[in-house]
C-alpha cells in the first residue's frame, strides 16, 4: 500500500460473524463432536521420564471385555526420515512417529506408549492398567547444560550435531549449532566504551489454551476417512496423519472444528494418527479428548532457554556490538525455535556488528512445539534486560537510547533482507508520548521498557467467495479462525466489494472443500488469508462488472463500480450486485471469486511495552499495576481484535515472566501438571492492559496489513523483568520471577 | 457394578431425565449423555471454570458435580442463557466489546458473570475480578471481558 | 549484476558472505550460484525463504530479477 | 477409587448406619470438591458415596450467644454470606472465602476442608485460632475434639471408621476479641496455600494483649498451634517488637518442605510475614470490636 488511504468498512468494530454462536455455547470444538456408534480412545503414557521399553505386552487388556482396538508403535506403516511441516518446519516423520506412540524407548514423563479404544472411557481407562511394560530406567537430563557436557546420557544414540565445521564423530544430544554474523564483533566491541554481559535463563512454559486436544475420526475402508478435530492448520494434519498412516491425501478428510485457543500448540498431531488406527481396528468411529494431565505433560510447551549475551557501546549512546549465544531445549526431539531466536535477538536494533551462536538441544521434555513468536521472547527477554542495564550505564532514558539505534528503513538484519518501511521508531515514541511514561512511580515500584520484534509470514492460502442470487455470499477459506479472523476477513472483502459485511459469511471450510491453505500461525492469516479473501472479491467485482457489461452490451472498461453498484459510465443505466446475482443465469451462470495464493511481502511488526510492577519485599510477590502495550499493526482491520492480540500476548508474556514454568523431580517426573499449579494468570492477578495501536502500512499488502498475532508476547518477559530489577535493586537473571525467586533476589541469596 | 441410575431433574427450567453411572459427574452428563456442549471441559479438576453451571442457583464446576446429584435440583447452563434467539445483555457485551478470542471460555464466563450480577448488580472492578477469577482466559488479557462485565451490569442497572 | 547474499548456512559452503552475478531472473540466477559453488545443493534453495529488495517471497521460480536487485536466502521462517 | 454407589441419607443417623453397613469402602461427601478429583485419579477401588448434603443439620447454623455451631456441609458461598458470623469471625468467613473459586465456593464446605484434613487447608488454622472443637458422632455416641487434636497427619484425622464429624463448634468472642487470617499464594487467587497463618487476639481497653491463639498452615505435616507465638503478644501492645517476635516464633515452629508450591526456607520466612500482618488486622478488628 503507497498511500494512506479512506476506508468504507476497514478500522470498524464490528461483531463478529460467529459471535452469536459463541456467547451462546453453540459453537463446536474439537471434543463436541459425536457420531452413531462412537468408541472412545485412551492412551497409557510413560511414568518415566527416560527408559527402555524391554518388553510390552497387551493381552491382558485386549481380552478386557469392552476393549475394541489397541494400537502401537507397530501399526504405523515403515515411516521415513523425511521432512515435514510444522509449526517449525523442522520435524521429521520419524520423530513425529516415535512421538505419537513410543518406539523401544520413552523420552518424557507422559510419552505415548499404547492406545485402546473400547465401548467407554471408563473400560478404556481399565484396560490401559492391565498393559504390562518392563522398563529399563535411564538418567534422564533435564536442562541443556547436563544435555550438552560430554558424558550426558544420551536420548538418541544415532543423533550427530548438524552444523559444525567438521562433521563428530561422536553422537550428542546437540542437534544442530547455529552461526550468524554481521560486520566484525571483535572491532565492534574494541569501539565500545561500555561493555555489559549476563547469563539468563527462561523456563519451560506452555501454550496454555483452554481447550485440550480433541478428535473424532472415522476410518472408512472406501477411502473417505474423515478427521475432526482442534487445530490451527486442518491442511497440516491430513498431510502428517496421511503420511505416518501411508495414506493418499484425497483419502482423507479433515475437518476443522472451532478451536479454543493454540497459539502454535496446534500446529502438529498427537491424536489424530492414533484414533485413525483404533478406527481402522476396531470398525467403529474413534473419539479421543486429552485431559489437562495430558496436555501439559505431552504436548508441546516452549523451549526452555539458557543465554549469554554481551552488548558494547559507546559513550554517545551507538550500540557498536551484539554477542549472544543461545542453547533451547527441544524436548524429547530436535526442533526447538532456536534458529529464530538467534534471527530475532538483536533485530530490533541497528549494529554493525553482530554474532550470535544457537543450540538445539533435546532433554527428557516432552517435544516443543510452536509458541507464540517461537523462539523470540526468550532471546529478547535477554538482550532487552541488557539494554536498559546500557541505559543505565550511559545514564540514558532507556526508549530515548532505542530511538538512537532503533531499526528503520534500510536496516541491514542479521538474517538476510534490508527492512523495507518499519514502525518501531513510531512505536518507541508512542510509548515515550503516552501517560505511562510520564506517570511517577510509588515506593516500591518500578518500570520496565522492553521491544519486540517478529517477522510475520505469509505463504499460501486459497479463497472461494461463492455469490447467491439475493447478492448474499460466502467467503470460504482454509485458515482456522483462533481470535476473530472471520470478522476480518468479512471486513476485507466487504471493502473490496463495496458492500456491507453482514452481507458475506466466512467459514472455514474442511479439506475437501478449498484448496490447500497453511495453518494460522505466524501473524499471517489476516495478512496472506486476508490477501487471499481481497484478491477473491476483486475477481467476483471483475465478474459482476462483466455481466453488467454484457447487460448493457458495453465493455467492462465502460462499467464504473462503486459502493457495490455497477454503472454504465456510457449512459445511465446502474445495477446493483444483487441485481447482476439475480441475473447470473442469464448472463453466464452463477459467480464466484476465487485466489489461490502465496502470499508474498509479510511485513514485520514491532511491539513496546511498558510495565510498572509493585512488590511486596517481605514476600517477594509481584503485582503488575500499570502496563501498556503499543504495536505497529500496519492497518488494524478491526482494532478491537488487534488490541486483543496485544493483550493476549501481553498476558501470557506476564504469566510467562513471573509464575509460569515446568517443575520436574529429580527424576524428570512433572510435578505441576494442571492448572492448580502450572499457574497461568487469572483475571485478578491483571490490571487493564492499556493499548495504542500504531500503524506504518506494510507497501505489499493492499491494505497494509503486517499481522500482530505473534509480536505481543515478545516484550512483556524484558519489561516485567527489568521492572522487577528496578524496583528490587538487584540483577535479575532468571524466570520466572515468582515470589521465592524475588525474595532471594532482594535478599541477596541468589 | 450396579445399573445405572435414574435421575429426574430440571435443566434450564426444562424438565429432563437421564441415566448415568454413579461416577458420571454432571459435565459428562450433560456433554456425552445429554448432547448439552456449550458447557466446556478445560480441566475436570475445577481450576478453569469453562464448565461453570449453575445448581439451584449456585455457580459450580460441573466437573465437580456428580451426575447424580442432580436429582431434584435446578440445573442452568449456557443454553438457557438469553431467550431462545435474542442474547441477553451479558452475551450482547460480550460481542459488542469483543470480549472473546477463541470462544472457549466464553459460556462458562457468561454463566459466571450472570450469577455475579445477581449476588452484586453492581461490582467494582475488583470485585469482578476475583468473582471470576476461577474463569482462565488464555487468549484476552481479561482487559475487554471486564469491561464487558461492568458495561453489562450498568446498562442492566439503567434498564432496572 | 544482481547481488546475492548467502544464508549463514550457506555461508559455510560457498566461504563467502556473498557474490554478485549476472542474471534477469531468479533460474539464471540460481544456475548462475551453483555454477560457481558446487558444493551448494539446488534442492535446498527449495527449502530457504528469499527476499527480492526486501520482500520476502515464496515462489520464486517465476521471478525477475533487476539490475541492481539484493537477493538474500535466509532460514524458513515459520510461526505459532 | 471408581464411584460405585451413591446414597443421600436423610439424617445423621441414617448417614452413619450407611457408613457402619456399607460392605465396600464408604466415604461422606460434602461439596466433593476434593472427593471427586480424588476418584477420578486413582486406581480402581470401588467406593459408596454418601452425600451429606440432604441433611438438615449438615447444611445449617446457629449462633447464639454461647457460640456458632455450624453445619460442617454448608458451601463455603453461603457461609461466607452469612453477615451474623461475620461479625463475630471475620478470620474464618476469610479463610472460608479463599478456599477455591467462585465456583468451587458454591460446592466446597469448611467441614470438607476439616476432613480432606490436607497441611494447606485454609480453614484449619483458622479454626484453631477462634478455639474450634469437632463435635464428632461415633459409633458409641458422641464425642468433642479440639481442631487442633483433630487434624493428626497428612490427610489424616482423628476420626474412626464409621465416625462423622457433626458439627463444628466455636466459642462466641468477646468484646475485643478477634481473629484474622492470611495466606500467601503466588498468585492472586486459585492457588493452594505456601503458607498460612490464623491469629486471634484480645485486647482490653488500654490496648494491651490479653490472650492470643497464633495458628499456622502449609509448613508442616498439619496445622499448627504456635503457643510460643501467641506469649509473644500476650501482655503487649502488639508493637512491632512483639510482633516481630511472635513472626520469629512462627518461623521458628514451622518444619516446612520444598515442593512445587515453595521452598523450605521461603515458607519460613514467609509464614513470619504473615503471622505479623494477620496480628495487625486481628488487632484492629479487636479494637473495633470493643
Amino acid at each position: 500500500m503507497s498511500e494512506a488511504r479512506e476506508f468504507k468498512y476497514i478500522g470498524q468494530n464490528t461483531i463478529r460473524p460467529d459471535g452469536f454462536d459463541k456467547v451462546t455455547g453453540r459453537a463446536n470444538y474439537g471434543a463436541d463432536m459425536s457420531l452413531p456408534g462412537m468408541v472412545w480412545g485412551k492412551i497409557l503414557r510413560s511414568p518415566h521420564a527416560h527408559a527402555i521399553i524391554k518388553s510390552l505386552d497387551i493381552s491382558k487388556a485386549e481380552a478386557h471385555p469392552g476393549v475394541l482396538a489397541i494400537a502401537t508403535h507397530a501399526d504405523f506403516p515403515s515411516v521415513t526420515d523425511e521432512a515435514i511441516e510444522s509449526g517449525e518446519g523442522s520435524s521429521t516423520l520419524l520423530d513425529l512417529a516415535r512421538n505419537v506412540l513410543a518406539k523401544d524407548k520413552v523420552l518424557y514423563h507422559g510419552h505415548a506408549i499404547v492406545a485402546i479404544a473400547a465401548k467407554t472411557a471408563a473400560i478404556a481407562e481399565q484396560a490401559l492398567a492391565l498393559v504390562d511394560i518392563d522398563y529399563e530406567v535411564l538418567k534422564p537430563v533435564l536442562d541443556v547444560r547436563t544435555a550438552m557436557a560430554a558424558d550426558a546420557p544420551l536420548l538418541h544414540a544415532d543423533m550427530f550435531t548438524q552444523g559444525l565445521e567438521e562433521a563428530p564423530t561422536r553422537a550428542s544430544n546437540i542437534a544442530v549449532r547455529h552461526e550468524m554474523k554481521l560486520g566484525d564483533i571483535d572491532a565492534g566491541f574494541a569501539e565500545a566504551d561500555v561493555i555489559v554481559e549476563r547469563e539468563f535463563y527462561t523456563p519451560t512454559a506452555h501454550q496454555g489454551y483452554i481447550e485440550p486436544h480433541a478428535c473424532t475420526v472415522r476410518y472408512d475402508k472406501d477411502g473417505q476417512s474423515m478427521v475432526w478435530c482442534s487445530t490451527q492448520g486442518h491442511f497440516d494434519v491430513r498431510s502428517s496423519t496421511a503420511k505416518l498412516l501411508g495414506m493418499k491425501l484425497g483419502q482423507l478428510k479433515v475437518i476443522a472444528s472451532e478451536i479454543g485457543g493454540g497459539f502454535g500448540g496446534k500446529t502438529t498431531v498427537y491424536l489424530e494418527p492414533v484414533a485413525l488406527i483404533l478406527s481402522r481396528k476396531s470398525g467403529r468411529p474413534v473419539k479421543m479428548v486429552m485431559n489437562r494431565d495430558e496436555v501439559l505433560k505431552a504436548t508441546g510447551p516452549g523451549s526452555a532457554s539458557r543465554s549469554k549475551i554481551k552488548l558494547g557501546a559507546k559513550k554517545d549512546g551507538t550500540i557498536t556490538a551484539m554477542k549472544g549465544w543461545l542453547a533451547y531445549e527441544a524436548g524429547a526431539f530436535k526442533g526447538s525455535p532456536v534458529m529464530l531466536g538467534c534471527m530475532t535477538a538483536f533485530t530490533p536494533y541497528a549494529v554493525a556488528n553482530m554474532y550470535i551462536e544457537g543450540f538445539d538441544v533435546v532433554v527428557n521434555k516432552a517435544k516443543v512445539a510452536a509458541y507464540r513468536a517461537p523462539g523470540a521472547p526468550q532471546a529478547e527477554f535477554a538482550v532487552e534486560m541488557l539494554v536498559n542495564e546500557l541505559a543505565v550505564e550511559l545514564g540514558r532514558d532507556p526508549i530515548d537510547l532505542r530511538l538512537q539505534n532503533a531499526a528503520k528503513e534500510g536496516t541491514q538484519t542479521i538474517y538476510g533482507p534490508k527492512f523495507k518501511r518499519v514502525g518501531l521508531v513510531e512505536c518507541l515514541e508512542a510509548a515515550r508520548d503516552s501517560a505511562h511514561y510520564k506517570q511517577a512511580l510509588q515506593a516500591n515500584q518500578g518500570r520496565g521498557i522492553a521491544a519486540g520484534f517478529w517477522f510475520n509470514v505469509g505463504g499460501q492460502s486459497s479463497v472461494v467467495i461463492n455469490m447467491n442470487p439475493d447478492g448474499t455470499g460466502t467467503i470460504v477459506e482454509g485458515s482456522p479462525d483462533i481470535g476473530g479472523s472471520r470478522a476480518s476477513m468479512q471486513m476485507m472483502a466487504a471493502e473490496a466489494m463495496g458492500i456491507a459485511p453482514g452481507l458475506l459469511k466466512p467459514i472455514i471450510a474442511d479439506t475437501e472443500n478449498v484448496a490447500f491453505s497453511q495453518g494460522t500461525g505466524g501473524s499471517r492469516t489476516t495478512f496472506a488469508t486476508g490477501m487471499a479473501v481481497i484478491e477473491a472479491a476483486e475477481d467476483v467485482v471483475n465478474q459482476v462488472k462483466q455481466r453488467a457489461a454484457s447487460v448493457w452490451n458495453v465493455t467492462a472498461e465502460q462499467v464504473d463500480w462503486a459502493d457495490g453498484v455497477a454503472t454504465n459510465m456510457a449512459g445511465e443505466e446502474r445495477l446493483t450486485l444483487a441485481e447482476v446475482c439475480a441475473g447470473a443465469e442469464r448472463t453466464g451462470g452463477q459467480i464466484s471469486g476465487r485466489a489461490n495464493i502465496n502470499a508474498r511481502g509479510a511485513g514485520p511488526s514491532f511491539a513496546v511495552h511498558l510495565c510498572d510492577v509493585q512488590v511486596d519485599k517481605e514476600t517477594g510477590k509481584v503485582d503488575v499495576v500499570r502496563y501498556t502495550a503499543v504495536q505497529d499493526a500496519g492497518k488494524a482491520i478491526h482494532p478491537q481484535y488487534v488490541e486483543g492480540q496485544y493483550q493476549g500476548g501481553a498476558a501470557q508474556g506476564i504469566g510467562w515472566a513471573l509464575n509460569e514454568e515446568y517443575v520436574f523431580s529429580a527424576d524428570g517426573l512433572m510435578e505441576n501438571a494442571g492448572f492448580l499449579d502450572y499457574r497461568i494468570p487469572v483475571a485478578s492477578d491483571l490490571p487493564m492492559i492499556d493499548t495504542i495501536i500504531v500503524e506504518v502500512p506494510n507497501a505489499f499488502h493492499p491494505y497494509g496489513v503486517r499481522g500482530v498475532g505473534e509480536s505481543g508476547i515478545i516484550p512483556p518477559l524484558g519489561a516485567v523483568g527489568y521492572a522487577v530489577e528496578s524496583a528490587i535493586g538487584a540483577k535479575v537473571t532468571d524466570l520466572p520471577l515468582s515470589p521465592p525467586r524475588v525474595l532471594a533476589l532482594i535478599q541477596g541469596n541468589t | 457394578m450396579m445399573a445405572k441410575l435414574h435421575i429426574t431433574t430440571s435443566i434450564n427450567g426444562d424438565a429432563t431425565e437421564f441415566l448415568c453411572e454413579p461416577h458420571d459427574t454432571l459435565l459428562d452428563v450433560l456433554r456425552n449423555d445429554l448432547q448439552m456442549t456449550g458447557t466446556k471441559e478445560g480441566c475436570g479438576s475445577g481450576d478453569c471454570g469453562a464448565c461453570s453451571v449453575t445448581v439451584d442457583g449456585r455457580l459450580v464446576c460441573a466437573c465437580l458435580v456428580l451426575g447424580v446429584e442432580a436429582e431434584g435440583r435446578e440445573i442452568g447452563t449456557i443454553e438457557g442463557v438469553g431467550d431462545n434467539d435474542k442474547l441477553n445483555v451479558i452475551q450482547e457485551k460480550f460481542l459488542e466489546h469483543a470480549a472473546l478470542q477463541c470462544g472457549i471460555c466464553t459460556p462458562g464466563l457468561v454463566v459466571s458473570t450472570q450469577a455475579l450480577l445477581t449476588l452484586n448488580p453492581d461490582p467494582t472492578e475488583a470485585e469482578a475480578r476475583y468473582f471470576l477469577a476461577g474463569n482462565l482466559c488464555r487468549c484476552t488479557g481479561y482487559d475487554k471481558i471486564i469491561r464487558a462485565v461492568l458495561d453489562a451490569a450498568a446498562t442492566m442497572k439503567g434498564a432496572a | 549484476m544482481a547481488r546475492v547474499v548467502f544464508s549463514s548456512e550457506q555461508q559455510r559452503l560457498t566461504k563467502e558472505a556473498e557474490c554478485d552475478v549476472v542474471a534477469s531472473t531468479y533460474r539464471q540466477l540460481i544456475d548462475a550460484v551453483i555454477t560457481r559453488y558446487p558444493r551448494l545443493d539446488r534442492d535446498d534453495f527449495m527449502r530457504m525463504a528469499i527476499a527480492i529488495d526486501g520482500e520476502i517471497i515464496h515462489e520464486p521460480l517465476l521471478e525477475t530479477v533487476g539490475d541492481n536487485s539484493e537477493v538474500h536466502f535466509f532460514h524458513f521462517i515459520a510461526g505459532g | 477409587m471408581a464411584v460405585v454407589d451413591y446414597q443421600a441419607p436423610l439424617s445423621i443417623k441414617e448417614a452413619v448406619t450407611l457408613l457402619a453397613g456399607s460392605d465396600i469402602k464408604a466415604k461422606v461427601m460434602a461439596g466433593g470438591t476434593d472427593l471427586i478429583i480424588q476418584s477420578k485419579s486413582q486406581a480402581a477401588e470401588p467406593l459408596r458415596i454418601l452425600d451429606l448434603k440432604h441433611i438438615s443439620e449438615m447444611m445449617s447454623y446457629d449462633i447464639s450467644d454461647a457460640g456458632l455451631s455450624l453445619g460442617p456441609a454448608m458451601c463455603c458461598a453461603e457461609f461466607t454470606a452469612l453477615d451474623d458470623v461475620n461479625a463475630l469471625y471475620p478470620g474464618l468467613v476469610e479463610a472460608a472465602y479463599l478456599i477455591g473459586s467462585t465456583q468451587v465456593q458454591g460446592r466446597a464446605s469448611i467441614g470438607g476442608n476439616l476432613c480432606n484434613s490436607s497441611p494447606a487447608a485454609d480453614t484449619i488454622p483458622a479454626l484453631m485460632a477462634s478455639r474450634a472443637e469437632c463435635v464428632i458422632h461415633g459409633v458409641e455416641g458422641e464425642r468433642t475434639v479440639a481442631v487442633e487434636d483433630f487434624v493428626t497427619g497428612v490427610g489424616r484425622n482423628c476420626m474412626q471408621p464409621g465416625e462423622l464429624l457433626q458439627s463444628i463448634w466455636l466459642p462466641r468472642p468477646a468484646a475485643g476479641t478477634r481473629d484474622a487470617y492470611l495466606r500467601f499464594i503466588p498468585r492472586s487467587e486459585m492457588d493452594i496455600a505456601v503458607a498460612g497463618a490464623g491469629v486471634s487476639v484480645s485486647i482490653d481497653a488500654s490496648g494491651t494483649c490479653t490472650a492470643a491463639r497464633v495458628a499456622i498452615g502449609a509448613v508442616a505435616p498439619t496445622a499448627l498451634l504456635v503457643p510460643q507465638a501467641a506469649a509473644a503478644l500476650v501482655g503487649t501492645q502488639l508493637d512491632e517488637s512483639a510482633l516481630a517476635q511472635a513472626a520469629a516464633a512462627a518461623s521458628i515452629a514451622a518444619s516446612p518442605i520444598t515442593d512445587r508450591r515453595g521452598t523450605a526456607d521461603y515458607r519460613r520466612q514467609i509464614v513470619g510475614v504473615l503471622v505479623k500482618r494477620a496480628a495487625l488486622i486481628a488487632k484492629q478488628r479487636a479494637q473495633a470490636s470493643l
